[in-house]
C-alpha cells in the first residue's frame, strides 16, 4: 500500500484542530488520504449484484453504509455509492469495480482528493454538530453506520455515524471547504474548552 | 411635562381622508388593486386625462398588500435605458408629489449606496453609472473612502469577508412614508369623486367576445367601459380567469423593522451580493428587506433563515447593529418577471390592461407608473415609456434584464 | 423552515434544496419546429396558481436527485411528493 | 432596607446584594431582581416620558409585556430599548430611562451568539401550571421533550402568587416537577429561552439568554418538534381611563408578582380597580404583607362572594358597580375618582369619591397569549366571556394550554396542560398514562365585565384616555382616524401608530380592537385584530447573526496551494466563495507594475498559475457524446480520444452562460472544465436536463474539481519548465499538440497534462490529486528558476486572454449576450440538429444583426486605459440627456506586448463599425477611440507551439 506523500487539505490546521479538542468531551481530527471511489450503477440489476460479490456485501440502501472487508461502503443516491478504504486503494479498488461492471452502463471515478475525513468523537459531538447541522442526530434517528448529505456550517457534508461505544461520527467534507470546517469547528467548540478550564 | 422626543414621532395625517361608498353598477374604467400603483393609475387617470367616473376595486384594506409592506426606497439608478427612463420620470413625479397631493409624504432625498463587493460588482457598478449620467440621472462612483464619508457606519475595512470596494451613489434617491403616500392619492381622488371601493374582491371579467366589459365581485357584477389590472402578486391569479398566462411568478419577500434608535444612519445602503438594504425611516426605526424566498408563494410570509442571513450581512457590513433588536418582521408577495422588469401595457384582450411584475421595484415607480398606466388606458396604446415593457417583448426576445440593478438578485 | 420531503433522503430543510418552479414543462419534441409564441411559453410562461401547486426540487446538498411535490402556496402545506423515485439509467 | 423591600419573602438572594446605577444615582437591589423590581423597591416608579407627550411614565407590568418602562443599558455594554421588568439586575449595571429612541454603542459588540438545532416529539412553550403537565405528561410516556420558558427559574405564574398546590406552597410542586424532568434523559429544560416563532412544519426559533458573562451571550434554538403545545400564559390588560397612565398605577397581577417573586410592594396606600377576579388576590395578599389598601372599586355590579368576606375580614373598602374616572398626581398618582357605574349605564355617575392612594392597581381582563399560536397559523375568535381572542382552531400538530387557552383558574391549566401533554404524546405514537394532578383548590372564577373605556365626566374627547402607553394614543386618536374615515383596524392602527412599539401591543392590541368596536358600534370579533408577527419578543441582530461573522460568514474556498500564495504576499480576487491570488507584488510594485511585468515574463518566458478553482466535472456513459452535443454549443460526439476542445454553454434563451473545455478521456468518458465561479451552477443544470429532460440517456455526472490540483504552465519556456521535471513525456509539437492531453509523471506523481492556452502562447496544465498540488507547485516553480519563472495571478490572466480577445464569462457577457454577439460563431454547430439555446437564436430580437457585439477598442491616447464598465457613444460631444448609447467597456487594460492601453466593448452592431471612431466615457468628459477587431495580438495563432 502507498504512502501518500504531500498536504493533506487539513495538513495546516492539524494543531487547531488538536486545540480544540476538549478531552473526554469531544475529539476532532482529520484522518487523511482516505480512498474515495464513486461508483454509479443501477441498483436493481445484474451489475449492482456483480459489485456486491465483489465488496462481499450488498450495496447500502438509502441513509446507510455498509462494512465490507476492510472498505466501508456510503450510500449517496438512489444510484450513487463511495467506496471509501485506506490510503493508496484507489488503482485496485477502480478496476475490481470496473471488473464487475463488465461493461455494463455505470461509472467508477477516484475522487479521492474530493473529499477529505474529519472524525468527530465524543459525548458532545452530537450537539457539537447540531451547532451547523440541522439533521436529528439522536441515536434513535440516526444511530451507528447511518449516513446522509446534508450541509454543516454551510457547507455540503456527508455525515457518517460510526460504531462505537461512545459517538464518534465522520464528516466527508470537499477538500476546498476542509479549512472552513475546521475554522468553523473550533469557533463552535471553544465554550467547550473554557468549560474544560473551569471544571 | 418633558418635550416629546425629537423626530421619534410623525406628522399628523388630515382630518379627513376617504370615504367607502357602496360600488356603483358601472364605470367608465376601474382599477383592479387598490394598492400604490392602482391609486397612482387612478389619479392620474383623472388627472391628465379627465377621467374621474372611476372605481379603484380593493379586496381587502385600501393600500395593505405591497404597498404595505415594502422598505419605501426610491431610486432611479437603473441600467438599461428602458428602466431609466421610466424610473427617472417616476422620480421627478416623487420630487413634487407632496406640495401636488398636499400631504406629508416624508419624501426625504438622503441618498442611496448601491455597494460592490468584488471587482465584477465594481465592473458592473461603474458601467450603471455611467449609463445613468448619460440618462440624465444622478450617479457617482464612489471609492470605499468616500462611501465611508457618505455613510460612516459602514465597516469599510478590507477584513470584512466581501469587503466593500465602493459603491454607486445616487443623491436624489431616498425613502418616503408609504402609507402617507398611499393616503395622500386616496384623499386626492375622494376629493375628484373616484370611489375607493374595499373589501370588494374580483373574481372574474365579464367579456363579449373578446372584449372585457366588466369585473365580478365579491360585492356584485360592475360594468366597466375598461378594465386596468394592478393587482401585483395576484395578478397571475386574475389572469387565469381569462385563461390568459403571465410571465409572472409570486415570492415572498420579507423585510423588518428595529425599534426607534437615535439617528445613526444618514442614508439607505443596498447590498446586492450579501442580500440586504437598510435605511433608518423617520422615527427612527432601522428598515431593512432581505432577498426574495425562492420557491413560489402567496402566503405573505417567508422562512427565518432569511432573516437570519439578512442579520449576518447588515452585522457583517454595520457592526454597529449588533445590538438594534428586530421589532417585527413580516412578509409580501412579490410577482417576478423572467428579466426582473415590469409588464406594463394592452393585453390580447381589448379594453384589458395590465401593470405587472414589479418584482422588489414597485413602491419607487408609483407615481411613473401610475403616469403611463393612465396614459395606455386612456389612449389604448402605451405611453412611449412603458412601451418596451410590454408582454411581447418575451417573445421576441427584447428583454430588459434589470438582474444587476433591481433590488434582489434573483 | 419549509420541511421538504425528498423521496430519498426523508424530510429535510428547505435550504438543502434547490427550487425548480412547474413541473412538467417539456421541451418542444423538435424546437425548430414550434412557433416563437410556443416557445417564449417554453422559455418564460409558467403557472404561478394560488393553491395547489405541482412543482420540482432538487436535494441540492443530500442526494442531488430532482423530484416532484404538490404543495400549496397559500399555506406551504406539502400535499404528496414524488415517491416513483426515478432513477437516471 | 427600603420600606418597599419586605424582610423576607420573594425569589431574591439577599444575601448577595448587587449596585446599580439609574439615571446617573446609583442603587441596591439583589440577585434575583430584575431593574424594575430592584427600582421599585428603591420606591422609584418613574423610568421615562412618553414618546409623543412627554408625560412621566412608570413601571406598569412584570414582564415581557410592559409597555412604559423602557431603558437605555450603558453598561456592562451599550444596549437600547431594554424594558426594566426583563433586565435582570447585575452588580455594576447602569441603565437610563428612555422617551422612545435608543442608542447604538459605537463600539463593536465582543459578546458571542451562535445558533443550535434540536429535535423532539414535544415542544412544550412556558413552564408554568400548564406547561410543566403537559411536559411531565409527555416525559413519562418517555416522548423526548423540550420545555422552554422566557424566565430564569420554571413555574411561570406560580411564582408570583401566594397560590398552594395540594396544600403546599406552589413552588414546592415546581421544584419537584423540575427534578423530575431532570430525570428524563430525553427532556431538555430551557429556562431563559424565548421561543419567539413558530414557521411551517412546527419549526419554532427561541432565543436563550445565557448570561451576560457565559462564553456564548444568547443562543438562537432552532426546534423542529413534532408537536408543540403553547402553554405561553396570559397578559393582563390595563384599562382605559382618563389619567390611566400615571406612575403608579400598575397591572394588578404585575403588583402580585413583585411581591411574592421579588418582596417587593409598589407603594403605601394602594387603590385597586378591576372588571374582574384576578385583582382581589392581588388587593388581600398586599394588605396581608402590611400595605394599606384604600378600595377596591369594581366596575361589575356585586363582589364576588369568596373575595368579599375575604376582603371584609380584612377592613378593605369594597366599591362595586363604580368606577375610576380620572386620576391626579404629579410625577405619580396621588388621587383617584370613583363614580358610580352600573352595567347598563352608558356612563359612570356624576357623583364622584376621591380617594387619596400612591398606588393604582388596575385589572381589565387577561388576554391569553396567543402570538405563537397565531403565528403558525391557528385561527382567532373573540370570547365574549372572558373578553379576549383566544385560539379557536389548530393548524396539524398544533395546540395550546393552560391561560393561553383560556382556562381561568389554576386547577383548569394544570388539567388542560396534562390533557395537551398527553394528546400531542400520542399523536408521536406513544402512550400516556392520566396525569396524577396537584389541586390548587381554585376558587371558582367569575366572569368580568368586558369594559373597553370610561367616559370621562372632563375629557369627552378622550385626549388623556390612553390606549397605547408606549405610543401615546389616545381613545381621542382613535376618533380622529374612525372620523376621518377609516374602518380598518389596520388603517387605525396606522393612523394613530397603536400597537407599533417595542412591546407590539401586548397590552394594546385587544383593547385598541375593543375601543374601535365601541366607537364604531360593530362586534369586536368583525373588527378582529392585527396579525401576530415574529418575533414574539425584539432580538438582537447579532443573535441572529450568530456565529456567521468575518470569515465565517460565508465559507473561504482555497485550493491546495493558497499557502503558497499567501507567502508569497499575493492580494486575493473574491471569486464566487474561493479566494484566488490576484497579482504577486515584488518590492514596491503596485498592482499595475507587477501585471506589466507578469504579462512580460509570460509573453515573453514562463508564467505559472494556480487554477485549481476552474470547475471539472466527469461526464461517463454510452451516450456521454450525445448528451454533451445537446448541453455544448459546439459538437462534441467528433472530438476523438485524446483531444480536447473548447466548449461554450447557453441557456435554453440562447445566451451564453458558462465556457470551459472538453477532453475526451475514452469513448465513454470526457472531462470538461467549468468557469471557478459557475461550477456548482454548471453541474445542477447539467443533471436537471439529464435527469429530468433525457433520463433515456445513459450518462454519469461526478465532480471532480477539488480532486485535481492544475497548474497552469504558460510561455515560449514552459515547454522547458515541463520537461525538467516530466523527463519521461513526448513534449514536442507533434508528440503532445495543442489541444490534447496524455497522462505522465510530473515532478514524481501521476498526472494528466493538457495543452490548451487561454493567453495564446505555448502552454500546459498539469493536473494532479489534490495532496500533491503544492509539491508538484514547487517542483515546477523550482525547475523554472533558471528561467525566471514567473507566477501570475487572475488579472495577468485577464489581460493576456484580452489581447487575444478571449471572452470572460460573466465579464464580457452578462446573460443578454449570444455566442454570435462574442464573435464566436465558429463554436457554433451548424451540423446539429439541436442543442440548448439554438431555437432561441432565430427570435426577432436574437436574430438582429445590429445586436451588441464584441469589439475591441484602441483609445486614441494609447496611455490610457478607459475604464471598465465606460459607457461608448457616437459622437465627441454630448447632447442633452439621454444619450443613445452604443454599448459599454467590458475588458480594458495596459497590455505588455502592445505597450498601450486597450479594450473589448460590446457595441451595438460593432463589428460593422470596425475601424471608426467612437467615443467612451472618461469621468465628465469623452474620449476618442478605435473600434477593432476583438483580437489584438498573434491573430494566426503563431506562438501556441512555442
Amino acid at each position: 500500500m502507498a504512502e501518500i506523500t504531500g498536504e493533506s487539505p487539513l495538513a495546516s490546521r492539524t494543531e487547531l484542530l488538536a486545540e480544540t479538542s476538549v478531552p473526554g468531551s469531544l475529539d476532532i481530527g482529520e484522518i487523511p488520504f482516505l480512498t474515495q471511489v464513486t461508483l454509479r450503477v443501477a441498483p436493481e440489476g445484474a451489475a449492482a449484484a456483480r459489485v456486491a460479490d465483489t465488496l462481499g456485501a450488498p450495496l447500502p440502501g438509502p441513509g446507510t453504509s455498509a462494512v465490507a472487508g476492510d472498505l466501508l461502503v456510503l450510500w449517496m443516491g438512489p444510484d450513487e455509492w463511495l467506496v471509501v478504504g485506506e490510503q493508496g486503494r484507489a488503482p485496485d479498488v477502480e478496476e475490481a469495480l470496473h471488473k464487475a461492471l463488465d461493461g455494463e452502463h455505470g461509472a467508477v471515478v477516484d475522487v479521492s482528493g474530493q473529499r477529505t475525513v474529519v472524525e468527530i468523537a465524543g459525548p458532545r459531538s452530537e450537539e457539537f454538530l447540531n451547532k451547523g447541522c440541522s439533521l436529528d442526530l439522536h441515536p434513535s434517528s440516526f444511530g451507528p453506520g447511518r449516513c446522509a448529505q446534508t450541509l454543516l456550517a454551510r457547507t455540503e457534508a456527508t455525515l457518517l455515524r460510526r460504531h462505537g461505544a461512545t459517538p464518534v461520527f465522520w464528516v466527508l467534507v470537499r477538500s476546498s471547504f476542509a479549512r472552513h470546517l475546521a475554522d468553523w469547528s473550533a469557533d463552535a467548540a471553544a465554550e467547550y474548552g473554557e468549560g474544560a478550564v473551569l471544571a | 411635562m418633558a418635550p416629546r422626543t425629537p423626530g421619534a414621532d410623525l406628522p399628523e395625517h388630515p382630518e379627513w381622508l376617504w370615504s367607502s361608498p357602496e360600488p356603483k353598477a358601472s364605470y367608465d374604467a376601474v382599477i383592479v388593486g387598490g394598492g400604490g400603483h392602482g391609486l397612482a393609475t387612478a389619479y392620474y387617470l383623472a388627472v391628465n386625462h379627465g377621467m374621474t367616473d372611476i372605481a379603484v376595486l380593493e379586496k381587502g384594506w385600501l393600500a395593505g398588500g405591497n404597498m404595505a409592506r415594502n422598505t419605501t426606497i426610491i431610486r432611479s439608478n437603473y441600467l438599461w435605458d428602458e428602466s431609466a427612463g421610466l424610473y427617472e420620470h417616476s422620480l421627478k413625479l416623487w420630487e413634487g408629489l407632496e406640495d401636488e397631493l398636499d400631504y406629508p409624504l416624508l419624501f426625504s432625498q438622503r441618498g442611496v449606496l448601491n455597494l460592490a463587493h468584488s471587482l465584477q460588482d465594481v465592473r458592473d457598478s461603474v458601467r450603471r453609472v455611467n449609463a445613468n449620467r448619460l440618462n440624465g440621472i444622478d450617479a457617482e462612483w464612489l471609492d470605499p473612502a468616500q462611501v465611508a464619508e457618505v455613510c460612516p457606519i459602514i465597516d469599510t475595512s478590507e477584513d470584512l469577508r466581501y469587503p466593500v470596494m465602493g459603491a454607486t451613489w445616487q443623491p436624489r434617491a431616498g425613502i418616503a412614508k408609504h402609507d402617507h403616500v398611499a393616503w395622500g392619492f386616496a384623499r386626492a381622488l375622494d376629493r375628484m369623486g373616484v370611489d375607493i371601493v374595499q373589501n370588494c374582491e374580483v373574481t372574474g371579467f365579464e367579456r363579449v367576445g373578446d372584449r372585457i366589459v366588466g369585473v365580478e365581485t365579491t360585492r356584485g357584477p360592475i360594468r366597466a367601459g375598461k378594465v386596468a389590472m394592478a393587482a401585483a402578486g395576484h395578478s397571475s391569479v386574475l389572469a387565469d380567469t381569462l385563461g390568459l398566462r403571465l410571465p409572472v411568478q409570486s415570492h415572498p419577500l420579507q423585510a423588518l423593522v428595529s425599534e426607534l434608535l437615535e439617528p445613526v444612519h444618514p442614508t439607505v445602503v443596498m447590498s446586492n451580493a450579501v442580500h440586504v438594504y437598510v435605511s433608518q425611516a423617520h422615527k427612527g426605526e432601522l428598515v431593512l428587506g432581505a432577498g426574495i424566498d425562492a420557491y413560489n408563494s402567496y402566503s405573505q410570509r417567508g422562512a427565518f433563515h432569511t432573516i437570519e442571513r439578512q442579520m449576518a450581512a447588515a452585522v457583517e457590513l454595520f457592526p454597529m447593529f449588533a445590538r438594534a433588536h428586530v421589532l417585527r418582521t413580516w412578509g409580501g408577495v412579490v410577482d417576478v418577471t423572467p428579466d426582473a422588469s415590469a409588464i406594463v401595457g394592452l393585453t390580447p384582450f381589448e379594453g384589458l390592461y395590465v401593470n405587472c411584475g414589479w418584482g422588489t421595484g414597485g413602491f419607487k415607480a408609483t407615481p411613473g407608473v401610475g403616469w403611463c398606466f393612465a396614459h395606455t388606458i386612456a389612449n389604448d396604446g402605451p405611453h412611449p415609456l412603458n412601451a418596451p415593457f410590454s408582454l411581447e417583448r418575451f417573445t421576441t426576445g427584447a428583454l430588459v434584464d434589470e438582474h444587476g440593478a433591481s433590488g434582489v438578485a434573483h | 423552515m419549509m420541511l421538504i420531503p425528498c423521496p430519498w433522503c426523508g424530510p429535510r430543510d428547505e435550504i438543502e434544496f434547490h427550487y425548480g418552479g412547474q413541473a412538467g414543462v417539456a421541451y418542444p419534441q423538435d424546437p425548430q419546429a414550434v412557433s416563437d409564441q410556443d416557445w417564449a411559453e417554453f422559455l418564460f410562461f409558467r403557472d404561478n396558481p394560488r393553491g395547489e401547486f405541482a412543482e420540482r426540487w432538487l436535494h441540492a446538498a443530500g442526494c442531488r436527485r430532482w423530484f416532484g411535490l404538490r404543495r400549496d402556496t397559500v399555506t406551504n402545506r406539502v400535499l404528496d411528493s414524488d415517491d416513483t423515485r426515478t432513477v437516471t439509467q | 432596607m427600603s420600606r418597599f423591600r419586605l424582610r423576607t419573602g420573594g425569589r431574591i438572594d439577599r444575601d448577595r446584594p448587587l449596585r446599580f446605577t439609574f439615571d446617573g444615582r446609583e442603587y441596591q437591589g439583589y440577585e434575583g431582581d430584575t431593574l424594575a423590581s430592584a427600582l421599585l423597591a428603591n420606591g422609584v416608579h418613574q423610568v421615562a416620558t412618553s414618546i409623543k407627550h412627554g408625560r412621566p411614565r412608570g413601571i406598569m407590568a412584570a414582564g415581557v409585556e410592559e409597555p412604559n418602562a423602557l431603558v437605555q443599558i450603558e453598561k456592562p455594554f451599550p444596549e437600547p430599548m431594554q424594558t426594566a421588568t426583563t433586565v435582570r439586575l447585575a452588580d455594576g449595571l447602569e441603565a437610563t430611562g428612555l422617551p422612545g429612541q435608543g442608542r447604538l454603542a459605537t463600539d463593536p459588540d465582543p459578546a458571542r451568539y451562535d445558533s443550535m438545532h434540536a429535535h423532539c416529539d414535544v415542544l412544550v412553550v412556558g413552564a408554568g401550571p400548564a406547561g410543566l403537565t403537559a411536559a411531565l405528561t409527555a416525559a413519562r410516556s418517555g416522548a423526548r421533550v423540550i420545555v422552554a420558558d422566557a424566565d430564569t427559574e420554571f413555574g411561570g405564574g406560580l411564582l408570583g402568587t401566594s397560590e398552594r398546590l395540594d396544600g403546599a406552597p406552589a413552588d414546592t410542586w415546581v421544584r419537584q416537577a423540575v427534578a423530575e424532568l431532570d430525570r428524563y434523559p430525553e427532556v431538555r429544560q430551557l429556562p431563559g429561552t424565548t421561543v419567539f416563532g413558530h414557521y411551517e412544519n412546527n419549526y419554532l426559533v427561541a432565543l436563550e439568554h445565557r448570561g451576560e458573562h457565559a462564553h456564548t451571550r444568547q443562543r438562537v434554538w432552532r426546534i423542529r418538534a413534532r408537536e408543540v403545545v403553547h402553554a405561553t400564559g396570559s397578559h393582563e390588560r390595563p384599562l382605559v381611563f382618563s389619567g390611566n397612565d400615571r406612575p403608579g398605577i400598575l397591572l394588578a397581577g404585575a403588583a402580585r408578582t413583585y411581591l411574592h417573586r421579588y418582596g417587593v410592594v409598589p407603594g403605601e396606600r394602594v387603590a385597586v380597580f378591576t372588571t374582574d377576579d384576578s385583582a382581589y388576590a392581588a388587593a388581600v395578599d398586599l394588605h396581608d404583607a402590611g400595605v394599606e389598601i384604600a378600595a377596591v372599586v369594581d366596575a361589575r355590579g356585586s363582589v364576588p362572594p369568596p373575595w368579599e368576606s375575604l376582603c371584609t375580614e380584612r377592613g378593605i373598602t369594597l366599591m362595586p358597580g363604580s368606577a375610576v374616572v380620572t386620576t391626579s398626581g404629579r410625577e405619580r398618582i396621588d388621587q383617584v375618582r370613583v363614580a358610580p357605574w352600573w352595567q347598563d349605564e352608558a356612563a359612570p355617575g356624576a357623583e364622584h369619591t376621591r380617594i387619596a392612594c400612591d398606588t393604582l392597581l388596575v385589572s381589565g381582563g387577561w388576554n391569553p397569549a396567543v402570538h405563537l399560536h397565531s403565528q403558525a397559523r391557528g385561527g382567532l375568535c373573540f370570547s365574549e366571556d372572558l373578553g379576549a381572542f383566544v385560539p379557536d382552531g389548530y393548524p396539524p400538530s398544533v395546540r395550546s394550554a393552560g391561560s393561553a387557552a383560556g382556562e381561568p383558574t389554576t386547577d383548569a391549566c394544570l388539567a388542560s396542560g396534562a390533557d395537551a401533554g398527553a394528546r400531542a404524546a400520542v399523536a408521536c405514537g406513544l402512550t400516556a398514562e392520566p396525569a396524577d394532578l396537584p389541586r390548587a383548590g381554585s376558587v371558582p372564577v367569575r366572569s368580568g365585565r368586558t369594559v373597553w373605556m370610561v367616559p370621562s365626566p372632563t375629557d369627552s374627547t378622550g385626549d388623556t384616555q390612553y390606549v397605547d402607553l408606549a405610543r401615546d394614543a389616545t381613545v381621542a386618536d382613535v376618533r380622529r382616524a374612525i372620523g376621518a374615515g377609516m374602518e380598518s383596524v389596520e388603517h387605525i392602527k396606522r393612523y394613530t401608530t397603536l400597537s407599533t412599539a417595542h412591546d407590539q401591543g401586548k397590552t394594546s392590541g385587544t383593547l385598541a380592537s375593543g375601543v374601535i368596536t365601541e366607537l364604531l358600534g360593530r362586534s369586536t370579533g368583525e373588527i378582529g385584530t392585527t396579525t401576530f408577527r415574529a418575533p414574539y419578543t425584539p432580538v438582537a441582530f447579532a443573535a441572529l447573526a450568530g456565529r456567521e461573522r468575518g470569515d465565517l460568514y460565508d465559507p473561504v474556498r482555497v485550493t491546495s496551494i493558497h499557502d503558497w500564495h499567501v507567502e508569497q504576499g499575493a492580494p486575493f480576487e473574491d471569486v464566487g466563495q474561493w479566494k484566488r491570488p490576484w497579482y504577486y507584488p515584488r518590492g514596491d510594485e503596485d498592482m499595475e507594475a507587477a501585471v506589466l511585468r507578469e504579462c512580460g515574463a509570460v509573453r515573453s518566458g514562463v508564467g505559472i498559475q494556480d487554477v485549481s478553482t476552474l470547475g471539472k466535472i466527469d461526464v461517463q456513459g454510452p451516450d456521454a457524446a450525445e448528451f454533451l452535443d445537446l448541453v455544448y454549443t459546439n459538437k462534441m460526439s467528433t472530438l476523438k480520444v485524446g483531444r480536447v476542445r473548447y466548449g461554450l454553454m447557453c441557456h435554453a434563451d440562447g445566451m451564453v452562460f458558462d465556457d470551459g473545455t472538453v477532453a475526451r478521456v475514452d469513448e465513454h468518458r470526457y472531462l470538461i472544465t467549468t468557469t471557478s465561479g459557475g461550477a456548482a451552477g454548471v453541474l445542477q443544470w447539467l443533471e436537471d436536463w439529464l435527469q429530468t429532460e433525457w433520463p433515456h440517456l445513459r450518462v454519469h455526472l461526478t465532480s471532480v474539481t477539488e480532486h485535481w490540483a492544475t497548474i497552469a504552465l504558460a510561455g515560449p519556456r514552459s515547454r522547458e519548465v515541463l520537461s525538467r521535471v516530466a523527463p519521461g513525456m513526448e513534449l514536442d509539437k507533434d508528440g503532445f499538440p495543442f489541444m490534447s492531453w496524455k497522462d505522465g509523471t510530473v515532478a514524481g506523481h501521476g498526472a494528466r497534462v493538457f495543452r490548451i492556452s487561454f493567453s495564446g502562447e505555448l502552454a500546459f496544465e498539469v493536473s494532479v490529486p489534490w495532496w500533491h498540488g503544492r509539491e508538484v507547485w514547487e517542483a515546477l516553480v523550482e525547475a523554472g528558476e533558471p528561467l525566471g519563472i514567473t507566477p501570475y495571478g487572475t488579472e495577468t490572466m485577464h489581460v493576456l486572454r484580452a489581447e487575444k480577445g478571449l471572452p470572460i464569462v460573466g465579464q464580457d457577457t452578462d446573460g443578454t449576450v449570444t455566442p454570435y454577439d462574442l464573435g464566436m460563431g465558429w463554436a457554433v454547430s451548424k451540423k446539429k440538429d439541436d442543442f440548448l439555446g439554438k431555437r432561441s437564436f432565430t427570435r426577432a430580437d436574437t436574430a438582429r444583426t445590429d445586436r451588441k457585439q464584441l469589439v475591441g477598442l484602441l483609445p486614441a491616447d494609447p496611455d490610457l486605459v478607459l475604464a471598465e464598465g465606460a459607457q461608448v457613444v457616437e459622437h465627441p460631444e454630448l447632447p442633452a440627456p439621454p444619450v443613445p448609447m452604443l454599448g459599454h467597456v467590458t475588458s480594458s487594460y495596459r497590455s505588455a506586448v502592445l505597450e498601450r492601453g486597450f479594450a473589448l466593448a460590446l457595441v451595438e452592431a460593432g463589428r460593422d463599425r470596425i475601424g471608426d471612431t467612437v467615443h467612451a466615457t472618461a469621468g465628465d468628459r469623452l474620449v476618442a477611440a478605435t473600434i477593432t477587431d476583438h483580437v489584438f495580438y498573434d491573430k494566426e495563432g503563431a506562438r501556441r507551439d512555442g
